[in-house]
């Protein structure tokens, strides 16, 4: 029986001190960062990517793993970042981390309330159980003074600023610190999930849900552990990019852009991968700059700004499509990296 | 009692505004399996070349004319720097493909075409009628004909001419639709084509009542739940679910938005889709997947 | 092992149609405890419907399955898994965004105790339960001599090799009564003969019930203990194979030659 | 191929911070966020095209502030606050040599983003007509510049219009005046005032939210039609501004009892309303139209020289064109005032703060620079940061804003209390001790 099959690429010499060395340099880098890059960089580019791919990574467990669309990444973000407040706000001696961790909990509540409709409904109708939850929450936090404590701009924030069990992390450092230390954690959370049997049945899901049922998978219970750890994870970004990137934040800074935004960047980035989120997070934060400073230099004063920016947001559009083209898993392949051992080639499928 | 009524009407007309724009989206996915979410900005482009058109004293025959030739081009172009590079690639990534392009047409119309709010004037000025002490609005009673005129006129195309059956054989299946020989990137230009035309339509009617300007493809979102309910591949669909929404909008802004502090017409929306979808998860008329396993 | 003495399996006139066309009419079999009892009937004759039915993927319009004992008006998909029923699928309808180890693994899904959290901080239990389930899935796949594929992405095999993989998938967790649906489609004939020698094996060593659709009536006369015939939703034949392979209605259904009159 | 294009954006970022300083004498760096994309865009590009060609008409005719050049430069942000702060993070440390003095907001989401932000950084947020009510109180908010018109005083300024219509304040008792507003954090900011003066005055206070886009708006018009109130206040914007007013016309509300908010009264809210908006009339702390003498000379010295910003020379004086005027006028003076205290050197935030709050421009100074008419007098203190609260009244007659009144002030025995007791209430939550301003020096 002569099967063509491909054996996996022969490892490299010594896979495992290689891989130790890249790992050790990584992490060395990332440490010093922030006295390497300036202070514009930290605040304004890394912190907000960290942000940005952890919200990405969260998603991409429901929809990239389990097979489930969600336009509501920024109603979630938003409920974790409003609970933070009003945890932080009327329970002051509470730690930020722990604060954090309960806010969490209840957007990844939240999300599993919102993720019972999947039970009953598929495909692309399953985005209107989402889309509920997105409208939904951005009328009761601007419609109820309890939620943002009455102040007249309904607008929330930290008032002792943060801190992490004491530490005073409110300069760039601290707030890049508590980011990284954070994303880095929930990063190797998800990637424990989705090696174990969680992972195995959310992939089973989103392949052949029928299936699934018929082999033993607990479709309705996964389904609902991946609305509710995925939103636990929304719920801890959107408070870090309340609280450590923008400082203050009000219910437009997670609206249905955001969502969109958030989508963007696991499919751009690569769709059932851990790494797709930190490079599709990378795309949407890095190029505009990259294309505004590059347009600034070339075209700078000769061209009216108005015409100069709306062919920029063009191009943009252009890139987006280019890169769906080019590779449909995302820059993950398109920069040629080995497949991590949780990737799949596998699509949302129809 | 007369409250309850006008408000009732009022809101199935108003309805009648969203399937409009929803019978675009409906149109694209039949055909072609994508959901266009650059529908917004392609409704927006239409109602603003031809606005453009007509302040540099074109008469409105001429306007109308020239952008639908360029929405025909703009089809075309879709298709095959769109479309035929992504064939049979999984809806998510084609949804995206759809976000990229509603950033190249946003980016060129206004670019090109400035972002100056500009007043539309179709001759049909929003005056009211009255049925008794039932007030109607005749802006939305006409928009509400337009909308039935285009239903029956895309029936007939769909049921009665060649090109229709074809569409509706691409729609079904188009693996087998391309092994019957039936040339699939015509059928999605004609699609998109006509789907840009019932655009424009929808461009020119919100743009009267709101002014041509970029919040324009915002419109979109009120078209979302309609495709919801009335599923995403039924045009008599598109219009029952319109109606629904414009009504439940209506009759739930004025009698439980009061004790809710009001404003709750956006996620009242979603709700009430979502309790349609309870009773039947792919829309009113949507096709049901029977579990082939 | 449950030590009911009755059948394991009763399938009481049950019926079931989509939309007016009726797929199963008034249908009624028993199949006894370790039997391989195969279910024949040209396309269309409803075999696989029954399956589905089997395991809640189909609800019946009336009639009853009993399972060791048990009376089911409605089976859910999870009960059947729950209740030791393994199921193998006509286009297998395996996880192509998997690996075939992945896969089988995701067979034993029923029987893991392990919660989120433990798997989420690689708690001790959460890694034997792993390394368990992971022995287990190897030594079903040294069975099918699959373990060569453990790490491909199963959607890059070949079909045969695919059948196998979910047979696998579907015995790893030690069914009770295991459903295949044409199991040996899409093999070649010395692929055909292994595998019919595994169910036989699994169907020995384990005390497996087994129900199974097949169109090749040479595999099915030498496996099966018992024959049930399908035409058009009803039962036409019911027995050993030899009795089967003589039955004059049966020969016609597979000829055609007698079904012009039924249906005039 | 593909990794090096990738490769290129990205490196490209790393130089935008190390552009190289220009030779001659440093002059103030002023960063523009601005929007020229989406749907703000149609008020925006006329905004920035007033602020450019004052602040080049102060450049190239009067040779600088003080003889201090204006380095102005525009970053795109699409109205996001969010793009905003990545702007400020980017420019707060300034730029070839010259420090920031002040940063623009050009936005009120975008201001209560940065309150914390600038505070913390001490440089000035400069958002007229906008900003966050209780940032008046400049003893708790010592960055933050509210200028010209708080939305307070927007409430304020209406009622005292309607009483003077309605023959006086005592006529005010027992009349209905509804409020349609844009269901957001802007929409609600002037309810706490109105609130106050209803019970002041005696009159029935409605709000009736729309919510956002607002592109339809029967069952609010509907409500009005049954509760019959006797005036309307809009304080929506851009598309529900437009369906309000169509709204109206439809269920018979007269437009001339409507008075919209200063973002509800410009050309693009009017225009497309047609007909309907023909009678209705607007707060404008920043009136419309070009018979103001500062419009003379940009005629002659910028716009006629083809080195004006605007795209369409037809809305030169469109409202929001003269907000731009307005908003760099007011920028322009306060750095004069730095220079003349400080020298004539780039400032600094701090020195910035005392230029804002050392702000005076009264009949005679707005004569000199041409803008008599166009903006009130105004006294900026540090315990008053919007130190003027007046506004004009200005009505739609089809094609043009026609000015009613003179300045209008507002009441500001009424508002001050308000505004102390929300800026005590920041302070005490955010562990701020308001400052005392008579005992500092400088």
């Amino acid at each position: 029986m002569s099967e063509i099959n491909l054996p996996a690429a022969a490892e490299p010499v010594d896979p495992v001190g290689l891989k130790a060395v890249g790992i050790a340099a990584a992490i060395a880098v990332l440490l010093a960062a922030p006295f390497l890059a300036s202070e514009y960089w930290i605040n304004a580019i890394i912190v907000p990517f960290l942000i940005l791919s952890l919200a990405g990574l969260g998603l991409n467990l429901l929809t990239g793993y389990a097979g489930q669309l969600s336009l509501g990444a920024g109603a979630f973000m938003m409920v974790g970042a409003y609970a933070t407040f009003s945890l932080q706000l009327r329970v002051p001696d509470l730690p930020l981390p722990l604060a954090l961790v309960v806010a969490g909990l209840i957007a990844g509540a939240v999300g599993l309330l919102f993720g019972i409709p999947s039970t009953r409904i598929k495909g692309f109708y399953l985005i209107v159980s989402t889309l509920a939850a997105q409208f939904f929450f951005e009328w009761l936090f601007l419609k109820f003074p309890w939620f943002y404590n009455g102040n007249s701009s309904a607008t929330i924030a930290l008032s002792r600023g943060l801190s992490f069990f004491g530490l005073e992390a409110n300069t760039p450092h601290g707030r890049y610190y508590l980011t990284l230390g954070i994303v880095a954690l929930l990063t190797l959370l998800s990637f424990n999930l989705i090696r174990g049997q969680t992972g195995r049945n959310w992939m089973a899901i989103r392949d052949m849900d029928t299936a699934a049922a018929v082999i033993g998978v607990p479709v309705f219970r996964a389904k609902l552990q991946a609305f509710a750890v995925s939103s636990f994870i929304l719920g801890i970004a959107g408070a870090l990019w309340a609280f450590a990137y923008l400082g203050s934040a009000s219910v437009q800074s997670f609206g249905l852009t955001r969502s969109y935004q958030i989508l963007f960047i696991i499919i751009i980035g690569g769709l059932g991968t851990i790494r797709g989120a930190y490079f599709g997070a990378a795309f949407v934060s890095l190029l505009p700059l990259a294309l505004d400073w590059l347009f600034q230099h070339v075209f700078g004063g000769h061209v009216d700004a108005g015409l100069l920016q709306n062919i920029q947001k063009a191009i943009f559009g252009l890139l987006i499509i280019w890169f769906l083209i080019k590779e449909p898993e995302g820059l993950a392949r398109l920069l040629g990296l080995q497949r991590a051992q949780g990737a799949r080639r596998r699509l949302f499928p129809s | 009692m007369n409250m309850f009524l006008e408000t009732l009407i009022g809101g199935l007309l108003a309805g009648t505004m969203y399937s409009l724009v929803a019978i675009g989206f409906v149109l694209i996915y039949k055909a072609s399996g994508v959901f266009n979410y650059a529908q917004g900005s392609l409704l927006l482009f239409g109602a603003l070349t031809f606005v453009t058109l007509t302040d540099q004293g074109v008469p409105a025959l001429g306007a109308i004319a020239v952008t639908i030739a360029l929405l025909i081009l703009t089809a075309i172009a879709i298709e095959k720097l769109l479309l035929r590079p992504l064939t049979n690639r999984s809806p998510m990534t084609l949804f995206m493909a759809t976000l990229g392009l509603s950033y190249v047409v946003e980016g060129v119309a206004q670019g090109i075409m400035g972002s100056q709010v500009r007043a539309l004037n179709l001759g049909i000025d929003d005056l009211p009628i009255f049925l008794g002490d039932i007030m109607i609005s005749q802006f939305d009673l006409i928009a509400a004909g337009v909308a039935l005129a285009i239903v029956v006129v895309l029936s007939l195309l769909f049921n009665r001419t060649r090109i229709g059956i074809q569409l509706r054989g691409v729609a079904d299946d188009t693996r087998a639709a391309l092994s019957l020989g039936i040339d699939i990137n015509r059928i999605w230009q004609i699609v998109w084509a006509v789907a840009g035309l019932v655009g424009l339509v929808a461009g020119l009617l919100w743009g009267a009542r709101q002014g041509v300007q970029f919040s324009l493809s915002l419109v979109v979102l009120k078209a979302l739940p309609v495709l919801i309910i009335g599923g995403f591949t039924s045009i008599p669909g598109a219009i029952v679910g319109g109606l629904i929404v414009g009504a439940g909008e209506s009759l739930a802004e004025t009698y439980i938005g009061p004790y809710l502090g009001g404003g709750i017409t956006p996620w009242f929306a979603y709700a009430l889709a979502l309790v349609f979808l309870f009773i039947r998860p792919a829309g009113l008329f949507g096709e049901r997947q029977i579990e082939r396993v | 092992m449950t030590t009911s003495a009755g059948p394991a399996l009763e399938v009481r006139n049950v019926s079931l149609s989509f939309k007016g066309v009726k797929a199963i009419s008034d249908l009624s079999f028993q199949v006894e405890r370790r039997e391989i009892c195969a279910l024949i009937g040209p396309n269309g004759a409803g075999k696989s419907s029954l399956l589905n039915i089997l395991n809640g993927v189909y609800i019946p319009d009336s009639g009853e399955i009993v399972f060791e004992g048990e009376h089911f008006r409605r089976m859910q998909p999870l009960e059947a898994a729950r209740r030791g029923i393994g199921r193998g699928f006509q286009n297998n309808a395996l996880f192509s965004g998997m690996s075939v180890l992945d896969n089988v693994i995701a067979g034993l899904s029923r029987k893991s105790r392990v919660t989120l959290v433990e798997e989420a901080f690689r708690l001790p239990r959460a890694l034997s339960q792993e390394k368990a389930f992971r022995a287990r899935a190897l030594d079903v796949l040294k069975l099918f001599d699959l373990e060569k594929h453990a790490e491909t992405v199963v959607g890059t095999l070949p079909y045969g090799v695919q059948k196998k993989v979910e047979i696998a998938r579907a015995i790893v967790a030690r069914p009770r009564l295991l459903l295949l649906d044409e199991p040996l489609a899409g093999m070649n004939a010395a692929e055909k003969q292994e595998i019919a020698a595994v169910i036989a094996r699994l169907n020995r060593e384990l005390d497996l019930t087994v129900v199974l659709i097949e169109h090749d009536i040479g595999i099915v006369l030498k496996l099966a203990h018992h024959v049930v015939v399908l035409d058009y939703g009803r039962k036409l034949a019911d027995g050993p194979p030899e009795t089967i392979r003589d039955n004059p209605d049966v020969i016609a259904a597979y000829l055609g030659a007698q079904h012009a009159e039924a249906v005039a | 191929m593909k990794r090096l294009l990738v490769a290129a954006l990205l490196a490209g970022t790393l130089f935008s911070s190390f552009t190289p300083a220009s030779a001659e004498e440093v002059s103030q760096y002023i960063p523009l966020p601005t929007y020229r994309v989406g749907a703000y865009a149609s008020s925006g590009e006329l905004w920035w095209a007033g602020e450019r060609d004052y602040f080049r008409y102060i450049n190239e005719v009067e040779g600088g502030v003080e003889g201090v050049k204006l380095n102005y430069e525009e970053f795109e942000t699409e109205w996001s606050p969010d793009r905003t702060v990545e702007v400020y993070e980017r420019v707060k440390a300034g730029k070839d040599g010259s420090p920031l003095a002040f940063f623009f907001t050009h936005g009120t989401p975008a201001t209560y983003a940065l309150l914390e932000k600038a505070a913390a950084d001490k440089i000035p947020l400069i958002d007229p007509a906008g900003g966050k009510t209780e940032t008046v109180d400049g003893t708790v908010f010592p960055y933050a510049f509210p200028l010209l018109f708080s939305y307070y005083s927007q409430a304020s300024t209406g009622i005292n219009y309607i009483a003077d219509k309605v023959g006086g304040f005592d006529k005010l008792k027992g009349l209905k005046i509804a409020t349609v507003y844009h269901d957001s954090a802007y929409g609600r900011a002037s309810q706490p005032a109105v609130e106050a003066l209803a019970k002041k005055y005696g009159f029935e206070n409605i709000q009736i939210p729309v919510a956002d886009p607002g592109n339809e708006q029967s069952p609010q018009w509907r409500q009005i039609r049954e509760q019959k109130p006797d005036w309307v206040f809009l304080r929506t914007w851009g598309v529900s501004t437009v369906v309000a007013l169509k709204t109206a016309q439809r269920f018979g509300f007269p437009a001339d009892h409507i008075i919209g908010d200063v973002w509800a009264g410009s050309e693009s809210d009017a225009i497309p309303a047609g007909t309907a908006a023909i009678g209705y009339s607007a707060l404008a702390p920043y009136p419309g139209g070009t018979d103001f003498e500062i419009h003379k000379r940009l005629k002659a010295e910028i716009l006629d020289k083809g080195k004006s910003d605007l795209r369409d020379q037809k809305l030169f004086g469109a409202v929001n064109y003269n907000i731009g005027l307005v908003n760099a006028a007011l920028a322009v003076e306060a750095l004069r005032t730095g220079y003349k205290h400080f020298g004539a050197r780039p400032l600094n935030g701090e020195e910035g703060r005392w230029a804002f709050e050392h702000l005076t421009i009264d009949d005679k100074r707005l004569e000199e620079i041409g803008f008599k008419g166009l903006l009130q007098q105004i006294r900026i203190t540090p315990t008053d940061h919007e130190g003027g609260g007046a506004a004009r009244i200005q009505s739609w007659d089809g094609e043009k804003w026609v000015l009613q009144t003179d300045w209008i002030k507002a009441d500001h025995e009424l508002l001050n209390p308000l505004i102390k007791e929300g800026a005590a209430a920041y302070a005490k939550e955010n562990g701020i001790t308001p400052r005392t301003p008579e005992t500092e020096t400088n």
